[in-house]
């Protein structure tokens, strides 16, 4: 049995849909206690979410993104509408290190349980706040989704073809699980300060600001040159070829990318030193560069007569950096994953087995972390309540009736 | 006093993943001694942007943002005084992130069976495309191919174009792929720190790249495992119903309304035309079902609308909708702004550079800009004197033997 | 105003260290305009010697770089790589001459032997400075200002004088770069009979300095005596033919004082005040001063001894017997000689701050020594080269650094 | 080009130029030859023709005026207006005092080239003092850089070595100066100082003080970097091999060649800054194991290894050396009343091309005819007149 890291940490999660919940999922991985905190009234959106859009959702604890978002969680459910629930929360908070919340807007402060107020409930507290746009600022309330964020941050004005107009960001959530990571680590690093200091604090992160920590040099060349700059496809500023190419089969691609005079020599060798190879306007990074578009023709001439892994595992072996497109069913598939553990298989009590994909997460040659399924809607009620704050049978019970804990 | 004050840091690491890895370090304190090749560097020195266009091993943007805060030493590992230094680095250090192919660091001596035996408490993160073991490890990847053998460029785009058989999968902006494995590691690397809080026992902490970005399609992973939900790139295939990318007069925005409440406010945006009234949109399963009719009557509206208009009256609303900012719109918002979130370094050697700042907040121990990149080699004489007790004239061999 | 003497001289140096360097530090400091072409990344591996101000090694600091490359402007450049090797070619196709001092073999490697370079430029003078030449059993043996100054026979030689059993020494090599350095003169001195040659034939030409026969050369009296009188040497004590020069010791330090001669033998003993001893036939002349040397040498010190440094010079001076001081490189920097004719060059560098170094060893009464630049620091000029003269443009500048080209 | 340079740092510019294909006409007189026509005579029986004469002066030609005789100075004036170069090397203003200064040189031709080596320059204190290369050697640095570790100063090697440098700087000079005549026909005067020339290859040591202050000392056969980096003892009488190791890989192909002696594996010679610090130790080691070979031997197994090394020659090796012999450095001149010599070329070539014009040196007036018959167009009676009255002597 490994020791986890965040062994005896707990953390009480209002967080819910994306951003929020996979930054507990982390910290629980780790060994957190994260009690995630809902009700009926107010279930996680994401419990409603129709996973992948086929099948109807027979109720609240079969939702895929539920499960891949909130794995190895504890979960409660308290009415937040009542005074008492509020009450119960506090006494949640007292016996918690951290609190997390991605609230559209000032949500804790209404419930009384804004930053100040849980320095009182206990004084060395780490409250973690994401929200789109921040805290502070004219656009602290507004609502934000990913493609929202990366809309407003200049992603989607990137993401494209090279020469075409922007299109939308097709990886659901992407800015969601990286501002989420961002959090954890903000998190781990409060802390870190905290064990050696004792001293809590209050995190504010915005989900823009994470997506333009990941669009430097984009940004820089417009503040440095004053360059506002398009989508490039699959292209790069200085690799050629670059590119994703079509290979045999039905919607098949393998991408290949040459940095080198040497990889270049390696890929003409591997594709059988074809006459065009050595034209002039191939003949060095420069030239490659300049005339990629006549480049990604005729190497995909060679390419289409491959399957994707024939051409990627080719290349590979020659040394140069190739690998085929995978579809989300061809990564589940894949040997490499597969040998690494990538996918854990769950007895889930509504939804039987199910194979969700770890964290990245690998210490010492083997995976790491703790994995338990996704809590069913206020599973754990009893642990909270009972174990937790010691309450009486009938007090609960009374709880319940008034749909405090509801 | 920064949250990870007390941690030391070595990063033997090239171009994004691990120098991001060590930022997200540095930026909260840790001392990172950043370990670069004599002369050229670290490759993001080369990759730019420069001012005005012009190369300059000290003025690459990428380079400039991915390494504040860091202290900066010259050593070519490959030489026996220099393999000697890096490991007295790494013994008198707490972490020390990587992102060199495993067999490189296994031939040169690196790999954390050796350092560890000299230093068990050793948080070693080592950031590969493809991980410490499987089938691929030994596989090169950039960017651009592990964010395709992990499935996002597959999902990439989600529409906004005719035929989207006939265009190749597309990885995102580039370099997402490098930053999103920077990032995943740091966190595994706290999570191996803390661990050794708990045991004195250091970790090897394996960050596969091809893991970090599948991790991040996990919903679609899930739907392909528990529902065998096949995604194929076919026109709305894509889950990018209920949003739409739409041009308007002086502009394009992005809207998403994926609940009934922000279906109802946007009809109020439009103002309540009678199309929305049709039983085509009544509720989320039947306007999924008929987004591309609903696209096309929203889009039609929208194209006399004024961007500004129409987003000030959705968020009024509170419907999520926001302009397509390119990054001059966005690096001049008045969020970002009111927040000032950018950070501004100013040294003779590298003129006026403006770049992202803190993507959180922390109250007690801010994130802060505390000294700039450092210039090549910068601090080879406080590290290897200072620290290791060089002489100057050690130095001065050094140098002309080609270690620093 | 007459400009400088090789203005309008286009000059590409393609060259490491001391010898090449020099060669084209002969040619800027006059005028010539002289591209220094250095590897990307870690630059001439002068840039690595010393001396560095605080001892602190940086590559922009480098005493004996800054010294060396004066005047000329500074480009990164791998020319191993296809891009680089093309911008190669367009450079040596503008220049008049060429000043490599890269291994032989490699050259041919990298195709730039002078057969391929002529057909670019017909008119181009190329001057190879390597240890052994381009031709010969050892043209590729591997050498350093050491070995050269060994296979020359001047360390043999070396010291002339002064030390007590020569034998039990190993043969000297002289001070700091002196085998480099000559190499590089002589390259300068062959590169200009060449360029006045072009100008009348106008075809140019491969010239070929070896610097084991620029250093061989500088033996060409001992040389010439082995020939005709065929002489040979030892190390043995006084073997060393004419030594009517030496060294003497005085109250408060040493001079060096030349009265061996006839001519200047008389005019010391008046000086000494005809010494009785000097009347002894031992020394009536020139030949059988030398052969009881040691004699003389006591006898003379004997009175020096009893003097202060100032005082004999003074003293041989006023008879216009050559006499100097021993000077360390301090006493020249500071000496009154060095100051009226204002020998030091005074330069103020960006990075390594003001420096003094030796300036023009001789002056031209119309077109001046100069130093009209600083040595330039790392691809200091790739803009102006690259962009204002072959016309690159910035994005492909990107393009050739990241690819390592620049 | 007309030469009234004497001795060593002199007679070697003119030697560039004539070998380039220059005529120059060496000025002596019967009083007043080249002193080194007279030194070391042993052997021949040419007592105007030494080897050091020879060794300097080949290609040249040579005529007798007596320049302290008014006509003697016509005649030198006759000669400079049919010339493009004036090279002299005297103590002093020795020419300004036979009126043939620069200013008055460029009234007989204004495009006239004046090239003027002297120890410490034409202008400052000692202008008019007299120097020899030790002399300038020890003022100018080198002699207290030159030496053992440790040990006294020691005069530089060879006899001459700052005048040989300072004769090419000069060389040097006066080809610079002919290109800029050739492109604007100005001539000009070239002031070159054989004391600046020392400090001109001793630039690290002088900016080690001028940046630092520190005042550089003998370091011997020792490198500021490489170890081991020395001279070692081999088989044999007095016989040397030079060694340089500069980084890792050449000390491991050191140590292969050297079949990996027990000690290479030692902690204090691990890496390149531990065998700089224990060379002392290392030079030992490594003169055991050269002891063993004859210095050919061991440059050729270290050689084939790719180590920088070379046998330490003496001089008769040198003359000897096949490389040498191959390439055709040494120039077989045949040397009235001498016989043909070997001597020691100019350290250039054109690849596949000439060595240059080499011809024997002259001899005492040897071109007088040619100079004032063929050159002045003087009848015979005008110059017999003028051998009488010994301005031709």
């Amino acid at each position: 049995m490994q020791e986890l890291p965040l062994e005896g940490i707990r953390v009480a999660d209002f967080c819910h849909v994306w951003a929020g919940p996979h930054v507990t999922q982390w910290l629980a991985v780790m060994g957190a206690e994260v009690i995630k905190i809902e009700s009926h009234l107010r279930p996680d959106l994401t419990r409603s979410f129709f996973a992948g859009g086929k099948t109807l959702m027979p109720g609240l604890n079969q939702s895929v993104d539920f499960a891949v978002l909130n794995y190895t969680k504890k979960g409660c459910t308290i009415n937040m509408t009542l005074p008492r629930g509020i009450e119960l929360v506090k006494e949640i908070i007292k016996l918690s290190d951290v609190v997390t919340e991605n609230f559209g807007g000032p949500v804790m402060e209404r419930w009384g349980l804004g930053y100040p107020d849980l320095k009182k409930l206990r004084a060395d507290i780490i409250l973690y706040s994401g929200s789109g746009f921040g805290r502070t600022g004219p656009y602290k309330e507004f609502p934000a989704y990913a493609p929202i964020i990366d809309a407003f941050a200049g992603l989607t004005s990137l993401n494209g073809y090279a020469g075409g107009g922007p299109v939308p960001f097709g990886v659901g959530g992407w800015t969601d699980l990286t501002a989420a990571q961002h959090g954890a680590f903000a998190i781990l690093a409060a802390l870190h300060h905290r064990f050696r200091t004792g001293e809590g604090q209050h995190i504010d992160l915005s989900m823009s600001e994470v997506g333009c920590a990941f669009l430097p040099d984009a940004i820089m060349d417009y503040t440095m040159n004053d360059r506002v700059q398009r989508p490039q496809g699959n292209r790069d500023i200085a690799m050629a070829p670059h590119g994703c190419y079509r290979c045999q089969g039905e919607d098949n691609w393998v991408t290949i990318a040459v940095s080198t005079d040497e990889e270049w020599e390696a890929l003409c060798h591997a594709m059988g030193d074809p006459e065009w190879a050595d034209d002039e306007r191939f003949r060095d990074g420069l030239s490659r560069w300049t005339n990629q578009e006549e480049l990604d023709r005729l190497i995909q001439g060679w390419t289409s007569n491959y399957t994707d892994w024939q051409a990627a595992v080719l290349l590979q072996e020659a040394g140069v950096m190739a690998g085929p497109t995978l579809s989300p069913q061809a990564v589940v598939q894949d040997r490499h994953l597969a040998e690494r553990g990538f996918f854990i298989d769950m007895d889930h009590p509504e939804m039987g087995k199910v194979r969700l994909p770890r964290l990245p997460l690998n210490m010492n040659h083997s995976p790491f972390g703790k994995y338990e399924h996704a809590p069913s809607i206020g599973e754990h009620n009893d642990y909270v309540f009972r174990e937790l704050l010691k309450m009486p049978e009938e007090e609960i019970a009374r709880l319940q009736e008034e749909q405090v804990i509801f | 006093m920064g949250a990870l004050s007390d941690l030391k840091v070595i990063e033997w690491g090239e171009f994004i993943s691990g120098p991001y890895c060590g930022k997200l370090l540095a930026d909260l304190g840790a001392e990172v001694v950043k370990v670069e090749k004599p002369g050229y560097g670290d490759r993001s020195r080369s990759y730019g942007p420069f001012p005005q266009d012009l190369p300059h091993t000290e003025k690459s943007g990428l380079y400039l943002y991915l390494n504040t805060n860091k202290l900066g030493v010259t050593l070519n590992w490959a030489s026996v005084t220099g393999a000697e230094i890096l490991k007295e680095l790494v013994t008198q250090a707490d972490i020390l992130i990587e992102n060199h192919s495993p067999r490189e660091v296994e031939e040169l001596g690196f790999d954390y069976r050796t350092l560890s035996k000299a230093h068990p408490g050793l948080v070693m993160t080592s950031i590969t495309p493809f991980g410490q073991s499987g089938p691929y490890h030994d596989y090169k990847a950039c960017d651009l191919v592990s964010f395709h053998v992990s499935g996002l460029a597959h999902m990439n785009p989600s529409g906004g174009v005719d035929d989207i058989q006939e265009e190749p999968p597309l990885r995102g902006k580039s370099l997402q792929a490098d930053f999103l494995a920077g990032l995943s590691g740091a966190i595994a690397t706290m999570s191996a720190v803390f661990a050794r809080h708990a045991t004195g026992q250091g970790r090897h902490v394996d960050l596969s790249q091809h893991e970090a970005l599948a991790s991040v399609i996990r919903r679609d992973l899930g739907a392909a495992t528990y529902e065998g939900l096949e995604r194929i790139r076919v026109k709305g295939a894509q889950p990018s119903t209920e949003t739409l990318l739409g041009q308007c007069r002086d502009g394009q925005f992005f809207v998403v309304c994926n609940t009934d409440r922000f279906w109802a406010n946007w009809v109020e945006v439009m103002g309540n035309p009678e199309w929305a009234a049709s039983e085509l949109f009544q509720d989320r399963a039947a306007r999924r079902e008929n987004w591309d009719a609903a696209k096309i009557m929203i889009e039609e509206w929208a194209k006399d609308q004024s961007l500004g208009e129409l987003v000030r009256a959705a968020q009024a609303r509170r419907v999520p909708c926001m302009p397509v900012n390119t990054v001059k719109e966005s690096t001049n918002s008045e969020q970002l702004a009111a927040r000032n979130y950018f950070a501004e370094v100013d040294r003779e050697e590298v003129g006026r550079v403006r770049f992202p700042g803190a993507p959180y907040k922390l109250s007690q121990t801010p994130w802060q800009v505390q000294r700039p990149a450092p210039l090549l080699g910068e601090h080879n004489e406080e590290v290897l004197c200072g620290r290791l007790g060089y002489s100057r004239q050690d130095l001065a061999v050094m140098r002309a033997e080609g270690v620093i | 105003m007459s400009g400088q003497a090789l203005s309008g001289l286009k000059v590409v140096e393609w060259s490491d260290f001391v010898s090449g360097p020099y060669c084209g530090k002969l040619l800027a400091d006059l005028g010539a305009e002289v591209i220094k072409v250095e590897r990307p990344g870690t630059g001439d591996r002068a840039r690595r010697h010393g001396p560095f101000p605080q001892d602190i090694p940086h590559p922009e600091k480098s005493g004996l770089f800054l010294y060396l490359n004066t005047n000329k402007l500074g480009v990164t450049l791998d020319v191993r790589t296809v891009t680089g090797a093309e911008v190669f070619s367009k450079l040596v196709g503008q220049a008049d001459v060429l000043v490599e001092n890269n291994p032989p073999r490699e050259v041919e490697e990298l195709g730039f032997a002078y057969k391929r370079l002529c057909e670019v430029n017909p008119r181009l003078v190329m001057t190879s400075i390597t240890p052994f030449g381009q031709t010969g059993p050892y043209r590729d043996h591997r050498s350093c200002d050491l070995i050269s100054f060994n296979a020359s026979g001047l360390a043999f030689v070396n010291p002339s004088d002064g030390v007590e059993d020569p034998e039990g020494q190993p043969p000297l090599k002289g001070p700091g770069h002196q085998g480099d350095l000559v190499a590089g003169l002589s390259g300068a001195v062959a590169t200009m009979g060449a360029v006045l040659n072009c100008q009348v034939t106008g075809s140019g030409q491969h010239v070929d300095v070896s610097e084991q026969e620029a250093l061989a050369s500088i033996m060409r009296s001992y040389l010439g005596l082995h020939a005709i009188e065929a002489m040979t040497w030892t190390r043995l004590k006084g073997s060393i033919p004419g030594m009517v020069s030496d060294k003497y010791h005085c109250a408060d330090g040493m001079v060096y004082l030349l009265c061996g001669q006839d001519r200047f033998w008389a005019e010391w003993m008046k000086a000494m005040g005809d010494p009785d001893w000097a009347q002894n036939e031992l020394f009536q002349d020139r030949i059988s001063r030398r052969e009881n040397w040691d004699a003389v040498k006591a006898m003379i010190e004997e009175w020096t001894m009893k003097r202060t440094v100032e005082e004999v010079v003074r003293t041989a001076d006023a008879s216009r017997v050559p006499c100097r001081p021993i000077n360390t490189v301090k006493d020249l920097a500071t000496s009154e000689l060095a100051a009226a004719r204002d020998y030091f060059a005074e330069v103020d560098h960006r990075e390594a701050g003001t420096l003094r170094f030796p300036g023009g060893p001789f002056k031209l009464s119309q077109t001046p020594w100069r130093v009209q630049r600083p040595a330039p620091l790392l691809g200091e000029h790739n803009e102006e080269v690259y962009c204002n003269r072959l016309g690159y443009t910035g994005q492909e500048l990107t393009v050739m650094r990241a690819g390592g080209a620049i | 080009m007309v030469d009234f340079t004497a001795i060593w740092a002199g007679p070697h510019v003119t030697q560039w130029l004539a070998v380039m294909g220059a005529d120059v006409i060496k000025i002596e007189s019967n009083i007043r030859p080249d002193p080194e026509r007279a030194a070391f005579i042993r052997t021949t029986t040419e007592p105007t023709m030494s080897a050091v004469f020879a060794s300097l002066n080949y290609a040249k030609k040579a005529c007798t005026l007596n320049m302290t005789n008014p006509k003697g100075r016509d005649l030198a004036r006759e000669i400079i207006k049919l010339s493009d170069v004036v090279a002299e090397n005297f103590g002093g203003a020795v020419l300004g005092r036979w009126g043939l200064g620069y200013p008055e040189l460029k009234k007989l031709r204004p495009d006239i080239i004046l090239y003027s080596g002297s120890g410490f320059g034409r202008t400052g204190p000692y202008s008019e003092l007299p120097a020899f290369a030790g002399i300038v050697e020890a003022l100018g640095g080198l002699c207290l850089l030159n030496g053992y570790l440790g040990s006294e100063p020691l005069p530089m090697a060879t006899r001459g070595y700052a005048d040989l440098t300072s004769a090419q700087h000069g060389a040097y000079a006066i080809l610079a100066a002919l290109y800029h005549r050739s492109k604007t026909g100005e001539g000009q005067h070239i002031d070159l100082s054989m004391t600046e020339v020392v400090g001109a290859l001793l630039p690290e040591a002088i900016l080690e003080y001028t940046m630092n202050g520190t005042v550089p000392r003998p370091q011997g056969n020792r490198d500021v970097a490489m170890a081991p980096h020395g001279c070692y003892r081999c088989q044999g009488d007095d016989e040397w091999i030079a060694i340089a190791i500069s980084n890792d890989e050449e000390w491991e192909a050191f140590c292969n060649a050297m079949g990996n002696p027990q000690w290479t594996n030692e902690d204090r010679f691990r890496d390149g800054l531990s065998r700089w610090k224990n060379q002392e130790e290392l030079d030992q080691l490594v003169a055991d194991w050269t002891r063993n070979h004859t210095r050919f031997e061991a440059t050729d197994i270290l050689q084939r290894a790719g180590v920088m090394a070379g046998p330490s020659m003496k001089v008769e090796d040198v003359a000897q050396d096949r490389h040498l012999a191959e390439r055709g450095f040494f120039v077989e001149l045949d040397q009235p009343r001498i016989g043909v010599i070997p001597m020691a070329g100019l350290p250039w070539k054109v690849v596949d091309g000439p060595r240059g014009d080499y011809g024997p040196s002259p001899g005492l007036g040897e071109h007088n005819d040619y100079v004032f018959k063929e050159l002045l167009k003087m009848s015979d009676e005008e110059i017999t007149r003028l051998q009488e009255e010994e301005a031709i002597l």
